[in-house]
């Protein structure tokens, strides 16, 4: 059989190198001058860049790598989608599982396998990366190297995203999950936007090692205690870390739990996510909160949850609660920020608070909802951001205060920005809807004030995107936008994919939800279980609703 | 007598060594101060060879001199040159290295 | 028990409707497929379709009516209690026991307001091709208009409450883009927003129902919630019916979600007809009465429900007689009139065909009264102050003639659509008997004083008496295709209500849907009864006070500083500044305080740890001082550790 | 050894006739150091100046390959459990081997560094003797003349960390101490540019050094003291008796605390742990960077490799003992260093701190004092010399713009990635591996002494070692921001194009990097000792059984 899963993670790695490779061969040193302009318009120069064309030989070199890039990450989705076609939706287990062994002296193994809810997320980060380079084709123009590292940088992160879902060893999983920093580290630092970019770099970067610094001893906790890395064997009823006294469990599921809050991000630990998408190109923004985030939400699931299920109720109740204080808290400030690209991080902010809250609600319905959440806010976020970066691309700035009746001017970026943000805010029709839909009902029957909490979220969702539209893209148009010109061929191609997914998705997520729901059986058994306790408290407070 | 007077004369003098790499700034007086470290060690070395009724101990103490010696030949061309450049042979003139 | 047995559908699981069993209802989804088909064709197919986009987007709505009689004569041949039909079209989305289909249910109710939206509709858009002739976003304005059309029949047509809340918020944003539609017009902007906002407010209320509904009675679809009502705590119906309400109260800008209405007149006047006056206000008393099992169940709910119903109809009727903008006064009595409907709603069975009747002869009436004030702005160059109107009758007689056959529907006089539908209200009201019956009663008596009052007014200060136009204004009639429209509503307002009532046909269609109950509607009844008489009398009453004071004495171009009532119902009954006191400046200073917190609190604990470890970093590297001899009494210090920690046990 | 007789009866070993047996084969790799070293000062005797820096070149470096081959091939023949030399007084075994191994390789990488020459000048002081900036000095420089010397004594050095930790009793450990220690003072001292620094740097370790070697020393009379020999075994054997003879029912228990403390100490200073590590940042600043590299990698090896066997050997049967102190002086040091680091600005200065952190995190595993904390070390100080190697390597071709000499500022190397990717790349990978990051030598050395400390129950100690960790990255972080975020100045850094020998090393040290992180497996199963317990070893670094401790 194919080793899909090595292939799909292989792929972008030699395209990262073969990408590196053909943008040195191919670019001469650039002039100190060059680079002197290239700073001043990357960054955050008010000077309107709009598709400067780049001469010389350096930007075909850049032109040939960067498609190189594309073709590998169309390849990479062309594999992936052939997987999934290939996935066995009626199956609960992990799926293309492959195991060789790696390092023998810590029983540290290369396992990769999937479930429905790695699989989704590999899709929809095999979606994203094409779509981000098409975005990004003409950011990096007025660089020495024309962008070609930025493309190699996002090749590389994608075979760590796809490799940190596909992990079925702790120990993978945690290598993946860490080398996953370095490239956003530098496609923020190095190629980031603004003046503050390497401190935001930094702050993330540090941010992110602090917490997977203790998940370290989480993960060797593991190992020590279960004689094994491999999830297979660790995981489960009959696992090796099945008898483990609760206490230990506590500690071990705080060590990894830590790890994921601070990438999920949550309250009160997500104050790196604004500075680094306000210093981050859109698409890096995109791949960083579309994706990489993912890992926290998705590792609470897979690891916290399925490794200790004894621990699992002792943490219900406050990852509930924080969870909701990040609905509302990320909501209202998303309300009172004057950047897009950190409005919509606070957006972000505020939709964790939902997939969390979903997953600790610990019903079917609510962890269904919450692994579908994590693809649909890839899709409509991402759309988000890559709009963003259009108007960026546009006027060179991010400010909201910048610009006002977009609309008159650019009517099909206002709408694509219209439809974007209406996913944003949950609009039935759209794929968000339904998971946000899926998280509070599943809630409600875990706790009918939590989902009350929650739902005003969906309020100010709406008031969020609305008053950015109304700013940005309603009203009178300004003398200085009267030239902004209206979405090219290249942008289409790069947020029309998703679009299209938000509206199908929207109307017809069932195949997702029946890839995801075997998996969400397997984790909700282990929530009701361990959780009974509470599960008891809500049915009868369900009753008096 | 009880050998281990000469244990308590040997951890004496080792402290006034110590007390003397402290205390003094010439460069050679510190340097000799280690030096009545490693007699201090030789005493208690040769000390305890008679408590063990043992010779391992005595001829300890010999390598320890021959190394003593060998420590005198590099030192002081170490601290020759610094006091050829400096015209000073104080510890304390020499810090240029520092946070 | 009261509440399944008159269901027809709950008494026996409707017949599931195939190909074989009927062709016309399996195809019941090109209802709302047809107009959106056409919204997407005319959003994507951009420039291209100008030339014929609007036609086309015409053309659809008229085919979903077509086939919406054809289903009704489908439902007219079936027996009276089989003609609620479900139409599965496929699974939405489901996880464990949770499942939402896209599952249409056909029955009178759903054929009923089926029927409403697509004749209006079709209309409003032949209406529209005049109307925006001139306008450049001509083909976004029909394709929004489709996606309502789509919309808002999903919302009728849906068997299940998720699908229903599709429709819902469907709705609501084709509202609001179409409020918005001029966007450059920063008021249409806010407006938009604020009509959206609101909404969603009320959507919530709906949102928390539904998951009540899962949670507890462990279902979403209508049949089976109702199935299981019986089986629902008081506790449960209470607040499964009070956030219905909720929702009803932001779709039909009922008290206390109203304030969105009448700013949502900055809309252009077609939408304002079709949207804010015919069909998607009144889906709250849709809801209400698809509903009917629930409030049924919750005494309480269905109080409060009389209640708002009969607030929003007295608060609307005053705004709308103080208003100077011919569209706001007419949104007013929109307000007043669907609160009437929800009043009538409220009362339960027996209110249930009243407020249906009224809600359809209104969708038709007030639309023409819309469009008529539509003409009359185009007339006035988009001029909405009725104090720059008057005299406008010889100038614009169709428009004359439709608006006034509409102004006498709708003030209820006797045997025009109006007069039929109020007076079953009122009997149906007072039918409930007691005080509660005399109060509410006499509320809708004073309702009807009150339309009788704005209306007259409006009459009289657009068409009657002196011109006061102003500068280079010469109104003249509109263009056929404009006209046209108008005519077939004004029969409507003509003969509609006669046709629903006369032999209870309507009643006797929609009851077993709905389970209401059938009252005979008399004629000499309406005539003789003193609250036929009462009706008639404040009729008489309204339109003699509005003469005295807009036709007798000539009309200020300028409004009078007016009594501190006048001035309230100006200023919209301070609803506005209500939401602004209680919600908005709140808001705005915890949005402040919280963005303070974020930068002053937690991101700077954060920094402060990394100043902390700097800071700590220069004070430990001073040890390091660069003298030798310091450095070996560190290290005698270490041998100190080193002994304390060899001698100390832990 | 010498008869000798008195009527007090002192008594000593028996007169016999026969030599002690020697084993050539195993002593052969101390040998040939020793040799080339001998013969190296002969070549400086009678060689004409201008011939001999190719043939000292040539001697060393042939010396320190054949010793590395001789080590290879010895792994090969030498018994599961060991075997003592020379009488007892050395011993080998696998690790033993690994260590001399790693010291050997390691030592032949840095000597390519220091017979690395640009035009025409390495890194060393024309004539030591002179006066830095008087009239011989620029005579000597003029003609050209250089110290050949560096050599042979890095040779002698270098036979001093073979024997450290093959040492197999505190007599010749103290030996191999100084034979190790003393050139490495004369090293520090020669210096070509900076040389007040260096000479500077010269005094403050030697005389630190010969203080903490008395201390060593008079640790070693107390054992002696103690156990009535300084033989491993017998000292080890003692212990676990209550002391020799003379000491009825063990009150002679104080003498042995003394012992440890005091070897501890002399140990400790020599791998520059906190409170004994104020010398390196000097020291490695001011000392000529291809002698800096040298110690940070080889000299640190051979540091822990006695270490390791003083503690786990003659002392391995009193853990409990030392184990409350270890643990005190690995977390101060893991802290005190990681933040302190954070302030530098010198590269050098840094990398000593940085090494300093390490120390604490190799100390872990120490603590941990089982066959995984000792194969744990055993790794990461092979990966950490590698890389070190590398990062210096780099740090020697980044100059001041006149090409002179080097630049250690960091914030003065603004852009270098712009203008140099390959080589701030390369950097940025050593960095990297240092703060542990994934795919690197440095994640599976952490996660190795981690894993052992956190088995032998140290949890607490892992837990500061991770924050600490994350305190380090921030520097490590600081120096790329600065190389590839920051704009280039006019006036930043010139680098000296990489020639064939430091190219070399970079190339070396990025591969050892890449190779030990992502493919540990072979170097982990098949050269570090395992818990399979085989044949009882014959007092060598010890296995898992013969490791006593009465509960962490």
């Amino acid at each position: 059989m194919i080793p899909w899963l090595t292939i799909a993670i292989a792929l972008p790695a030699i395209g990262a190198v073969a990408v590196w490779a053909l943008a040195r061969a191919q670019a001469p040193a650039a002039d100190t001058a060059q680079r002197r302009r290239s700073e001043a318009a990357t960054g955050g120069g008010t000077d309107t860049i709009t598709e400067v064309r780049p001469a010389g030989p350096a930007a075909v070199g850049a032109e040939n790598a960067k498609r190189a890039a594309f073709g590998f990450s169309l390849a990479t989705l062309a594999v992936v989608v052939a997987m999934a076609l290939r996935f066995d939706t009626g199956a609960g287990g992990l799926q293309f599982e492959q195991t060789h062994e790696w390092i023998p002296r810590f029983g540290v193994h290369y396992a990769v396998g999937v479930d429905g809810i790695a699989l989704v997320l590999i899709l929809l980060s095999a979606v994203l990366v094409p779509l981000v380079m098409l975005a990004a084709w003409r950011e990096h123009d007025d660089r020495e190297d024309g962008g070609a590292g930025y493309f190699a940088l996002i090749l590389a992160l994608q075979a760590m995203m796809v490799g940190v879902f596909a992990a079925a060893d702790v120990f993978l999983f945690y290598v993946f999950f860490e080398a996953m920093l370095i490239p956003v580290y530098f496609m923020i630092g190095r190629y980031g936007r603004g003046e503050q970019r390497a401190r935001a770099a930094v702050k993330f970067l540090l941010y992110s090692l602090v917490g997977g610094l203790i998940m370290l001893v989480a993960v060797i906790g593991v190992y020590v205690v279960g004689g094994t890395f491999l999830w297979t064997e660790l995981a489960g009823p009959g696992g090796a870390l099945a008898g483990i006294e609760t206490e230990l469990a506590v500690w071990l599921f705080l060590g990894f739990f830590i790890a994921f809050a601070i990438k999920a991000p949550m309250w009160p630990v997500h104050t790196w996510l604004p500075d680094a998408a306000q210093a981050s190109r859109p698409g890096t923004a995109v791949l960083l909160v579309g994706v990489l985030d993912k890992v926290g939400t998705y590792g609470m699931l897979r690891y916290c949850l399925e490794l200790f299920p004894s621990a699992v109720s002792a943490f219900v109740w406050p990852v509930v609660a924080l969870s909701l204080v990040s609905i509302v808290y990320g909501a209202i400030l998303a309300i009172g920020q004057s950047d897009m690209m950190r409005l919509i991080a606070y957006t972000s902010v505020s939709h964790f608070g939902f997939i969390t809250l979903g997953i600790f609600a610990l019903t079917e319905q609510a962890q269904a909802g919450a692994a579908l959440y994590m693809v649909n806010h890839g899709f409509a976020t991402g759309a988000l951001f890559l709009v963003v970066g259009f108007l960026i691309a546009r006027r060179g700035s991010a400010q909201i205060a910048d610009y006002g009746g977009v609309q008159k001017v650019a009517p099909q970026l206002a709408g694509v920005f219209l439809v974007a943000g209406l996913a944003g805010l949950a609009l039935p029709g759209l794929a968000p809807f339904v998971s946000e839909f899926l998280v509070l009902v599943g809630v409600y029957a875990f706790n009918p004030v939590a989902a009350v909490v929650a739902v005003i979220g969906v309020v100010l969702a709406a008031l969020y995107i609305l008053w950015m539209f109304q700013r940005t893209m309603t009203g009178p148009t300004p003398e200085k936008l009267s030239g902004l010109k209206d979405l090219n061929l290249r942008e289409k191609w790069a947020v029309g994919p998703l679009l299209a997914l938000l509206i199908v998705f929207g109307l017809y997520p069932q195949p997702l939800l029946d890839a995801i729901d075997p998996a969400v059986e397997r984790t909700v058994q282990i929530g009701t279980e361990d959780a009974s306790a509470t599960d008891g408290a809500t049915a009868e407070e369900g009753g008096e609703g | 007598m009880d050998p281990m007077n000469y244990i308590v004369l040997a951890a004496l003098l080792f402290t006034i060594g110590a007390v003397g790499v402290l205390v003094r700034r010439n460069a050679i007086i510190v340097f000799m101060c280690v030096e009545l470290m490693l007699n201090a060690c030789n005493l208690a070395f040769v000390a305890f060879a008679r408590m063990h009724g043992d010779i391992e101990g005595q001829v300890i103490a010999f390598f320890v001199m021959v190394v003593a010696a060998a420590e005198v030949v590099v030192g002081l061309a170490i601290i020759m040159q610094i006091f050829r450049t400096r015209r000073s042979a104080s510890l304390d003139d020499a810090n240029l290295l520092k946070n | 028990m009261a509440v399944t047995q008159h269901h027809a559908y709950l008494a026996a699981e409707p017949a599931v409707a195939t190909a074989a069993d009927s062709p016309v209802l399996s195809f019941a989804w090109l209802l709302f497929a047809l107009p959106l088909a056409g919204a997407a064709i005319l959003l994507l197919g951009g420039r291209r379709t100008d030339k014929w986009g609007h036609l086309l987007a015409t053309v659809l709505p008229i085919a979903s009516f077509a086939l919406a009689a054809l289903i009704l004569f489908d439902l007219l041949g079936r027996a009276g209690d089989a003609r609620s039909v479900s139409v599965p079209v496929y699974e939405w989305f489901a996880v464990g026991d949770f499942s939402a289909g896209v599952n249409l249910l056909v029955d009178p109710l759903s054929i009923s307001f089926a029927l409403l939206i697509t004749f209006v509709g079709s209309l409003i858009h032949v209406y529209s091709i005049g109307y925006m002739a001139e306008d450049p976003g001509r083909r976004r304005f029909f394709a929004y208009l489709n996606l309502f059309v789509a919309a808002m029949l999903v919302l009728v047509l849906a068997d299940n409450f998720v699908l229903l809340f599709l429709g819902w918020e469907g709705v609501g944003l084709a509202s609001y883009l179409l409020i918005g539609f001029w966007q450059y017009k920063p008021t249409a902007a806010t407006a938009a927003k604020k009509a959206f906002l609101i909404n969603r407010v009320g959507d919530l209320g709906l949102l928390v129902a539904i998951m009540i509904m899962f949670a507890v009675l462990g279902a979403v679809s209508f049949s089976e919630v109702f199935a299981a009502v019986p089986g629902a705590s008081d506790g449960i119906l209470l607040a499964i019916g009070l956030l219905l309400l909720l929702g009803a109260c932001g779709k039909s800008a009922q008290l206390p979600l109203q304030a969105w209405l009448l700013d949502a007149m900055e809309g252009p006047t077609p939408v304002s007809a079709l949207i804010h006056a015919a069909t998607m206000v009144t889906a709250g008393v849709y809801l209400i009465v698809r509903a009917g099992p629930i409030f049924e169940g919750a005494a309480v709910a269905q109080t409060a429900v009389l209640a708002v119903g009969a607030a929003t109809m007295l608060a609307g009727g005053i705004i709308a007689s103080a208003k100077d903008d011919i569209k706001k006064s007419l949104a007013g009595s929109t307000m007043s009139q669907i609160g009437m409907m929800v009043l009538a709603a409220g009362l339960g069975p027996a209110g249930y065909v009243a407020a249906i009747a009224h809600l359809i002869t209104h969708g038709f009436f007030k639309a023409g009264l819309f469009l008529g004030a539509g003409s009359v702005m185009h007339a006035m160059n988009e001029g909405v102050d009725m104090r720059r109107y008057g005299g406008l009758a010889t100038k614009m007689p169709i428009t004359f003639a439709t608006f006034g056959l509409g102004y006498l529907a709708i003030i209820g006089v006797p045997l025009l659509s109006g007069w039929w539908t109020k007076e079953s209200i009122i009997s149906a009201t007072f039918g409930v008997g007691g005080t509660t019956g005399l109060v509410l009663g006499s509320a809708v008596i004073a309702g009807a004083l009150l339309t009788a009052f704005y209306m007259s007014r409006m009459v009289f200060m657009t068409f009657l008496g002196k011109p006061r136009w102003e500068e280079g204004v010469h109104p003249h009639e509109s263009p056929a295709n404009m006209t046209v429209p108008m005519v077939l509503l004004a029969i409507g307002s003509l003969g509609l209500g006669a046709f629903l009532m006369l032999g209870d046909r309507f009643a006797g269609f929609l009851a077993p849907a709905v389970g209401a109950e059938v009252h005979h509607f008399s004629v000499a009844h309406a005539f003789t009864a003193p609250y036929g008489i009462a009706a008639l009398v404040v009729l008489v009453l309204g339109v003699a006070v509005a003469w005295a004071m807009y036709l007798r004495k000539p009309v200020a171009q300028v409004a009078p500083k007016g009594s501190f009532v006048t001035v309230a119902a100006r200023k919209e009954l301070y609803g506005n500044e209500i939401n602004e006191g209680l919600l908005m400046r709140p808001g705005q200073v915890l949005t402040k305080a919280l963005v303070t917190i974020e930068d002053k609190v937690i991101d700077a604990a954060v920094n402060g740890l990394g100043a902390g470890v700097r800071d700590s970093s220069s004070g430990l590297g001073r040890a390091q001082t660069g003298f030798a001899r310091s450095y070996a009494l560190t290290m005698l210090f270490g041998a100190v550790i080193v002994a304390a920690t060899l001698v100390v046990r832990l | 050894m010498i008869p000798f007789e008195t009527d007090e009866g002192l008594s000593g070993p028996v007169i016999t006739s026969e030599a002690p047996v020697l084993d050539w084969w195993l002593l052969a790799p101390f040998l040939v150091v020793f040799g080339a070293g001998v013969l190296a000062v002969l070549f400086e005797a009678f060689v004409p100046a201008t011939r001999r820096r190719g043939l000292q070149i040539a001697t060393a470096s042939l010396a320190l390959l054949v010793t590395f081959v001789l080590l290879v091939m010895q792994v090969g023949t030498l018994p599961e459990e060991g075997a003592t030399l020379v009488a007892g007084v050395l011993a080998v075994d696998h690790t033993v081997l690994f260590f001399q191994g790693t010291i050997a390789v390691l030592a032949l990488i840095s000597l390519v560094l220091i017979a690395e020459r640009r035009d025409g000048r390495d890194a060393f002081a024309a004539q030591a003797a002179t006066v830095p900036g008087s009239e011989q000095e620029r005579a000597h420089i003029m003609a050209g003349s250089q110290h050949t010397e560096v050599y042979p004594l890095v040779l002698f050095a270098v036979l001093g960390m073979l024997m450290f930790p093959a040492a197999n009793d505190f007599l010749t450990m103290f030996i191999a101490l100084e034979v190790m220690s003393l050139p490495l003072y004369l090293l520090c001292g020669l210096a070509r540019r900076r040389r007040l620094f260096s000479q500077e740097a010269a005094v403050k370790y030697f005389l630190l050094g010969a203080f903490s070697s008395a201390f060593f020393l008079f640790g070693i009379a107390m054992v002696y003291g103690y156990a009535g020999s300084v033989n491993f075994a017998e000292v080890r054997a003692a212990a676990e008796t209550g002391g020799a003879p003379i000491f009825e029912g063990g009150n002679g228990e104080p003498l042995l605390l003394m012992g440890i403390g005091l070897v501890a100490i002399g140990l400790l200073f020599k791998v520059g742990a906190v409170p004994f590590h104020n010398w390196k940042p000097d020291v490695y600043q001011g000392a000529p960077t291809p002698i800096t590299a040298l110690m940070a990698s080889c000299t640190l090896v051979a540091a822990f490799g006695a270490l390791l066997r003083v503690f786990f050997v003659p002392f391995g049967g009193s853990i409990e003992l030392w184990e409350p102190m270890l643990w005190t002086v690995a977390v101060l040091t893991m802290v005190v260093a990681a933040i302190v680091a954070v302030t530098q600005r010198d590269v050098k200065r840094l990398l000593a701190y940085s090494s300093v952190v390490h120390a604490g995190f190799i100390l872990t595993a120490v603590v941990a004092a089982s066959t995984d904390g000792l194969a744990g070390a055993m790794f990461y100080l092979a990966a950490y010399g590698f890389t070190t190697l590398g990062a210096f390597a780099v740090i020697t071709l980044v100059r001041t713009r006149d090409g002179g000499q080097e630049l250690g500022d960091i914030d003065r190397w603004a852009g270098l990635g712009r203008r140099h990717p390959g080589l701030a790349g390369a950097l940025s990978l050593f960095l990297l591996a240092f703060a542990g990051i994934p795919l690197t030598s440095g994640f599976i050395g952490k996660f190795a002494v981690f894993e052992a400390a956190v088995a032998a129950g140290a949890t607490p100690l892992v837990i500061v070692g991770v924050l600490s960790s994350a305190v380090t990255a921030f520097f490590y972080v600081r120096i790329i921001v600065v190389m590839f975020f920051r704009d280039p100045e006019e006036e930043g850094p010139t680098v000296v194009p990489a020639g064939m020998l430091t190219g070399g090393v970079i190339t070396v040290g990025v591969a050892a990097t890449l190779t030990l992180g992502v493919f540990p497996g072979p170097v982990l199963d098949t050269l570090l000792p395992s818990n399979e317990a085989g044949p009882e070893p014959v007092s060598v670094m010890v296995d898992e059984a013969s490791l006593e401790r009465t509960g962490p």
